[in-house]
């Protein structure tokens, strides 16, 4: 579609109109780092963040969500059918909601997410310099996007550029800010900010994503998994971060008498000792290398040859911030690719 | 009348801990006569020797469950006097604000859940709540607020998080704080409740003279530091609270006893009252001219009265606090860093239950040499039995069963909190 | 299947126990019965989530075949947890919730004209059970019929009285053993295995289907093999935790298979080289 | 008929009964059903019918005993109720060093008035069939475990760490902020309520199954903690368990 011009002055502007009529859901700071929350005011978007600790994921897939409620035996489903906005989405974390959307409509759609999908509008941003030294984007191709957004910001100076991705953004847009159609001038400042910024993200992947499941389909019996299997805690913590993940528990929960109450799921973790435990106590997964094996095969492998077109893992480089133990995807594929170079 | 009685309560209940009141009179005379705190001694002073500092305001909040802001305050007032840490303004608000949310939350639990049972003749709460849902909905809803409010400082009230030494580690945001406010206002309405329904009750009559001590400040009814004050006028810097203290172990209490200059004082919400009264906040002030309590009183079982004077008192200032950072708005503070230089320090504070001492040695490695806390329960013990030989001949023609009903009475309206009295000898290092 | 626009696919459709029968010391055996005389539409080796409210719930293999459903199914229960215990303790006409059915049966048309060979261990005749009595319903369309059970002990042998009927039947050769005998016990002792010496097959022509704990499929897919059935013409049936039984919770994942969706019936040629498969 | 339960202490603040009265403020529905027949820290009255113990606190003398062996005959379900009856919690620091020297160290000469030996979880003395961690518990895991208990479930204890539950409510690692945590090993189910106070983790809801302390070890040295103050965090309430592995 078309591209469009947002002065920076008419940005928060544009910010508070939405809030009028949508949830706007924007990174804001928090402590020493930043989060995505509901704003109540517009000047807490903090669009020049670096990362979240979670990532938006949750807006579509919520940490926690009710499936239904109970009152006896009569059943009602619960469905988060709110309008909102999701504002600020890096590329990477757009990759990785691209193949969410993928998952959760495959064999049967999850109704669930289906609606809450379907209710939001994602305004994205391009990233114009890295995060910091554990993302690595650029090997797995999702420092920029064209798809997936209904519009996409790109900062250029004193203003936005504006890439228009569906017809909800562009009433998004007419509805609520004040822009104009983009002049020979800007394109150019787009073009030429747009080829100067590959050169800032370092390259710390020694191989293209795309080859990922190429090299995984031969690591299987690497000892390097035994190996960081010694020092993983299997805190799980490297699954919630990573916006690629959805594994979840279903849980039921009751009021005091047991007559009333609702089932809901919680976001689950592949690297903690029950995920893959069955009722005669035999667990498919027993250690920490096994488990740590799965969560990267499945990040380099198995969702790339499921979903066609999508990766298990978009580079964000959250999970090695996360790891006290300092196992990483770029320390992991890395060493791998050195054993089969 | 020749009377013989043998009273034997084993673990007087609604009391913290566990202590047994035994009464022996042959012919009309008192021959034994004690309150025996069976509790299991715990060691904390033992426990603290070579931890690094940072860790005593978390251990030793589990002394007591009910005072367990008390102890982390004493803890980090000893902590920061032997290492001549300033705290900021700031930092000395919120540590008022969710002091007065302990004082708030353990009057509450004393008053309606642990006392009032006894005047309406039920053994507890829950019978209570038939009676006087009201009430007892009221304590429910005044316990809460004061809960939330601890735990909008430090976390949670029993054991808090974020206190440490030199601040805090998180700060509650304004809008958290006039959330808190509004709440505060509205408890208005269950304090003026409480004081009327307090009003009505037979207190029983008894007085015995004697020595109350409490903290005092010049400029505020004193909760944390101040100066060791008396009514028989002793007055005493901190570092000499062993002048008033003067521990001694004694074989039937798991609990030292104390006394200064005559056989036994007391500490708590009475002393307290009966030392600065005057500093009161001016509603505060009109709850005990409503409760008919003037200093000095001398009537133990008014305690639990004293109390609640300063539940009206709590919430008052609370509110002030609330306006006070609200109008300063909160500000983010460096945490202290340790110098590599240890020291010895005295804190001090005024529990819920009474006075309360930390005393610490901190070795250049920030390690604890040497730990000692006198805590006031261990100081009421000598004074509830004096009340307690001064009581059973006045009422011993009252039969058994009504002897054993007052004293019992008496050791609760003392709030005892047994658990947390029982420890230790003095080491000599101040 | 579509989904109607307001349902949510976590919701469980409410449906009746009509009867229960205690089977061994920790199996039960339910009849459920659908609203509306509806029949649950499904084959052979598929699965149902029973839903407990407030309790949770729990991946039931169907025991029944579907050429005798009729608005009712059947399921056989092993007490291990919190649903499970549950159930147990429910009478008749109590009420559960059921979604599915769920994953990918036996093929069990693909079979036609073969000769089947069926191998269960310990409560896996449940399941099993609903092909067994398929082919029953259908068995001119079949060749030979051979079914072989084992389990731990005696009394954890299952459907006593279907069983005796088989071992009458002269269109089955039907042989069962158990690990550990007892006094009364005059059948065959031994693991499962040991009953493969007593039977010849043609391997060309024969399915062979199997389901069981880990170490009896192991074992047992070692002696199909050995017989030389081609491993195109094996099927087992996995079983995996499993939270939503709709291939999104990631639970029953093995590899980049979904336990729910791909199987539990898995084609032996299919998944031999998948790692955490076998 | 509404279940009888009970409440008793051994050595400890009496933090965790505290909170269970707390847990009335928003969940008064609590007596509706169940019947408290025994709870001395609360009430007068006392029961000796009961079928459900909830015990608080650690044993620290033979004299404790004969008590709890009583009350675990006497109850189908004996609970043990927050850190010091599950683990031993603070109590237990004082095992590390020589009795005698601690009980001199208190009481001085007096020291033999006092009976005492080294603080042991009650789960040392009687067999128990469930426990509530933390120091103090958590007010909504204990209705929680309630609920389950009624509704025949087992007790809704996590055995996955902290970290989950940190991540989820999205802090900022406290090993980011230059602070210290054992998260890591540590039980979850109290919703990281001290990393989301800016405290590290203190472990007073135990270590998970197989929890990798070597990889603890290592990666409070790395931020900055000595041999000793490792050890420190890492034994303030599960002084017992460590004290066990030395034997
Ligand atoms: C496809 C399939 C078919 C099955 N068919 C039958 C059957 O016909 N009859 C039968 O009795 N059992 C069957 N099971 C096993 C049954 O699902 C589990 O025993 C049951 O889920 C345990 O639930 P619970 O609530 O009683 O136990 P829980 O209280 O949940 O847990 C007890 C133990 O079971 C494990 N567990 C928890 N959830 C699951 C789960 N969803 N799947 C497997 N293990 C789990 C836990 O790790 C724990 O060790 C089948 C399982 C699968 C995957
Ligand atoms: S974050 Fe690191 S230590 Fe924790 S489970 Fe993941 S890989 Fe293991
Ligand atoms: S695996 Fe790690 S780097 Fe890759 S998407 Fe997940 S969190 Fe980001
Ligand atoms: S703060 Fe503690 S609990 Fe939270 S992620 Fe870091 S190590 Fe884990």
């Amino acid at each position: 579609m078309s591209l469009k011009i947002i002065n920076k002055s008419d940005l928060m502007p544009f910010v508070a109109n939405m809030m009028g009529e949508y949830e706007v859901i924007g990174p804001v700071a928090n402590d020493i780092g930043f989060k995505f929350a509901t704003l109540t005011d517009a000047s807490q978007v903090r669009l020049n963040y670096n990362t979240t600790v979670i990532p938006p994921r949750k807006t579509l897939l919520p940490t926690q969500e009710t499936l239904f409620s109970f009152q006896k035996d009569m059943l009602a489903p619960t469905f988060d059918m709110k309008w909102r906005v999701l504002l600020g989405v890096h590329t990477c974390d757009l990759h990785a909601m691209c193949m969410l959307d993928e998952a959760f409509a495959r064999g049967q759609p999850d109704t669930h997410y289906m609606k809450r999908r379907a209710t939001t509008t994602i305004v994205s941003m391009e990233c114009l310099d890295t995060c910091d030294e554990n993302s690595f984007c650029k090997s797995m191709n999702t420092l920029t996007a064209t798809s997936g957004f209904d519009l996409h910001l790109i900062q250029l100076g004193d203003f936005y550029a504006v890439d228009v991705g569906t017809t909800a953004g562009e009433a998004l847009l007419a509805n609520h800010a004040k822009s104009h159609e983009a002049t020979r001038a800007e394109i150019a400042l787009l073009d030429k900010t747009m080829s100067q910024k590959w050169s800032k993200f370092p390259v710390r992947l020694h191989l293209d994503g795309k080859d990922l499941p190429a090299l995984m389909g031969v690591s299987y019996k690497s000892p390097l998994w035994e190996e960081v299997g010694k020092r993983c805690f299997g805190c799980g913590s490297c699954n919630i971060v990573c916006p690629t993940c959805y594994c979840f528990d279903v849980r039921d929960e009751v009021s005091m008498d047991g007559k009333s109450g609702e089932r809901y799921r919680i976001w689950d973790s592949c690297q903690l000792d029950e995920f893959a435990r069955i009722g005669s106590g035999e667990n498919f997964r027993k250690t920490h290398a096994h488990r740590l094996r799965h969560r990267f095969m499945r990040k380099g492998k198995y969702i790339a040859e499921a979903f066609p077109g999508h990766q298990g893992c978009v580079g964000c480089g959250r999970c090695a911030r996360a790891c006290l133990v300092d196992i990483t995807p770029v320390g992991v594929w890395n060493s791998l690719r050195q054993d089969h170079a | 009348m020749a009377q013989n009685m043998k009273i034997d309560v084993h673990h007087v209940t609604r009391v913290e801990g566990h202590g047994n009141i035994t009464v022996n009179a042959k012919n009309g005379v008192l021959e034994e006569c004690r309150l025996d705190i069976v509790e299991t001694p715990r060691f904390f002073e033992a426990m603290l020797r070579g931890r690094p500092y940072t860790d005593a305001s978390h251990i030793t909040s589990r002394i007591c469950g009910i005072c367990a802001v008390g102890h982390a305050t004493a803890s980090l007032r000893a902590s920061e006097t032997a290492l001549g840490v300033e705290l900021s303004e700031q930092a000395w608000l919120l540590r008022k604000l969710i002091f007065h949310g302990e004082i708030l939350d353990s009057h509450v639990l004393h008053t309606y859940m642990l006392v009032a049972p006894d005047f309406f003749k039920v053994g507890s709460v829950i019978p209570l709540a038939g009676i006087a849902p009201d009430a007892v909905l009221r304590a429910l809803r005044m316990k809460k607020l004061a809960g939330d409010l601890c735990a909008m400082v430090g976390g949670r009230h029993t054991h808090p998080i974020a206190m440490s030494v030199g601040g805090f580690t998180h700060l509650p945001t304004v809008d958290e704080l006039k959330a808190m406010r509004a709440r505060l206002i509205d408890a208005r309405k269950d304090m003026d409740e409480t004081v009327a329904l307090f009003k009505t009750l037979p207190w029983p009559q008894f007085t015995r003279e004697t020595e109350y001590v409490a903290l005092s400040k010049p400029d505020e009814y004193a909760f944390i530091d101040g100066t060791i004050t008396t009514t028989d006028g002793g007055r005493y810097h901190l570092n000499d609270y062993r002048k008033v203290t003067n521990e001694k172990c004694v074989e039937h209490s798991s609990s030292k006893h104390t006394a200064h200059k005559r056989e036994s004082y007391m500490v708590g919400a009475l002393a307290r009252f009966n030392v600065n009264s005057k500093q009161l906040h001016p509603k505060a002030q009109e709850a005990a001219d409503a409760l008919g309590l003037k200093a000095v009183c001398t009537n133990p079982y008014l305690n639990s009265a004293a109390q609640v004077v300063e539940m009206v008192h709590s919430i008052e200032e609370s509110v002030k606090i609330c306006d006070e950072l609200i109008a300063r708005g909160i500000k983010k503070e460096d945490a202290y860093k340790f110098a590599g230089k240890g020291g010895t320090g005295v804190g001090a504070c005024e529990v819920p239950r009474g006075l309360l001492f930390h005393n610490y040695e901190i070795g250049d490695d920030g390690k604890i040499v040497n730990a000692n806390c006198i805590i006031p329960t261990g100081q009421n013990l000598a004074n509830i039995e004096a009340d307690m030989r001064a009581l059973v001949p006045q009422i011993l023609d009252q039969g058994q069963e009504k002897v054993t009903f007052a004293l019992e009475m008496l050791v609760r309206a003392y709030d005892p909190c047994i658990s947390c009295s029982v420890h230790f000898l003095d080491v000599k290092f101040v | 299947m579509s989904i109607p626009a307001i349902e949510s696919i976590y919701l469980p459709t409410l449906a009746w126990i009509s009867k229960v029968e205690t089977m061994t010391a920790t199996e039960k055996f339910y009849t459920v019965e659908l609203p509306r005389g509806q029949s649950l539409g499904h084959k052979p080796g598929q699965f149902v989530q029973i839903s407990l409210n407030g309790i949770g719930e729990a991946p039931i293999s169907i025991s029944s075949s579907p050429s005798r459903s009729n608005g009712k199914f059947e399921m056989c229960v092993r007490k291990v947890g919190d649903v499970t215990t549950a159930l147990h303790n429910l009478g008749e006409g109590a009420q559960i919730g059921v979604r599915g059915p769920y994953g990918r049966g036996f093929p069990v048309e693909q079979f036609e004209g073969r000769d089947i060979l069926v191998a269960a261990g310990g409560l896996s005749l449940a399941p099993v059970r609903s092909v067994i009595n398929q082919i029953f319903d259908h068995r001119k369309k079949y060749d030979r019929f051979i079914i072989l059970y084992g389990a731990k002990n005696p009394g954890e042998l299952l459907f006593k009285e279907e069983r005796e009927e088989w071992k009458k039947r002269s269109d089955v050769e039907f042989l069962e053993t158990v690990d550990k005998g007892t006094p009364e016990w005059t059948g065959n002792v031994g693991v499962i295995t040991t009953l493969f010496p007593k039977i010849t097959v043609n391997p060309r022509n024969t399915v062979a289907i199997t389901e069981g704990p880990p170490i009896m499929y192991r074992f047992v897919l070692m002696e199909l093999l050995g017989k030389g059935i081609p491993e195109d013409q094996i099927w087992v049936s996995l079983e995996r935790r499993m939270k939503c039984g709709v291939g999104k919770c990631g639970h029953c994942q093995l590899d980049h298979f979904y336990c729910c969706q791909h199987g539990p019936s898995f084609n032996y040629a299919e998944i031999k080289g998948v790692m955490e498969a076998l | 008929m509404k279940p009888k339960v009970a409440f008793f202490d051994f050595t400890s603040c009496e933090g965790c009964q505290l909170t269970v009265v707390d847990s009335l403020q928003t969940h008064l529905d609590l007596l509706d059903v169940v019947e408290i027949v025994q709870f001395r820290e609360a009430m007068s009255e006392r029961g000796e019918d009961y079928a459900i113990a909830f015990v608080e606190g650690s044993i620290t003398r033979e004299a404790d005993e004969a008590r709890l062996k009583q009350i675990r005959e006497q109850a189908a379900l004996v609970v043990a109720l927050g850190a010091c009856a599950h683990l031993g919690g603070v109590n237990a620091i004082k095992n590390l060093a020589p009795l005698d020297d601690v009980r001199q160290y208190v009481y001085g000469d007096k020291h033999k008035w006092y009976e005492t030996y080294a603080a042991r979880p009650i789960s040392a003395v009687v067999k128990v069939d469930a426990f509530i961690p933390g120091c103090p518990i958590d007010r909504e895991e204990f209705i929680r475990v309630v609920k389950a208990v009624l509704l025949g479930k087992k007790p809704p204890i996590p055995d996955y760490p902290v970290c989950v539950e940190c991540k989820l409510k999205e802090n900022n690692c406290m090993f980011h902020k230059g602070g210290f945590c054992l998260g890591p090993v540590t039980r979850a189910g109290c919703g990281a309520i001290c990393p989301t106070y800016s405290d590290g983790c203190e472990g007073c809801r135990g270590a998970i199954p197989n929890p990798n302390q070597d990889a603890m070890k290592d990666v409070l040295k790395e931020h900055g903690l000595t041999v000793d103050e490792v050890m420190a965090r890492m034994t303030m309430f599960n002084a017992f368990d460590a004290s066990q592995l030395g034997k």
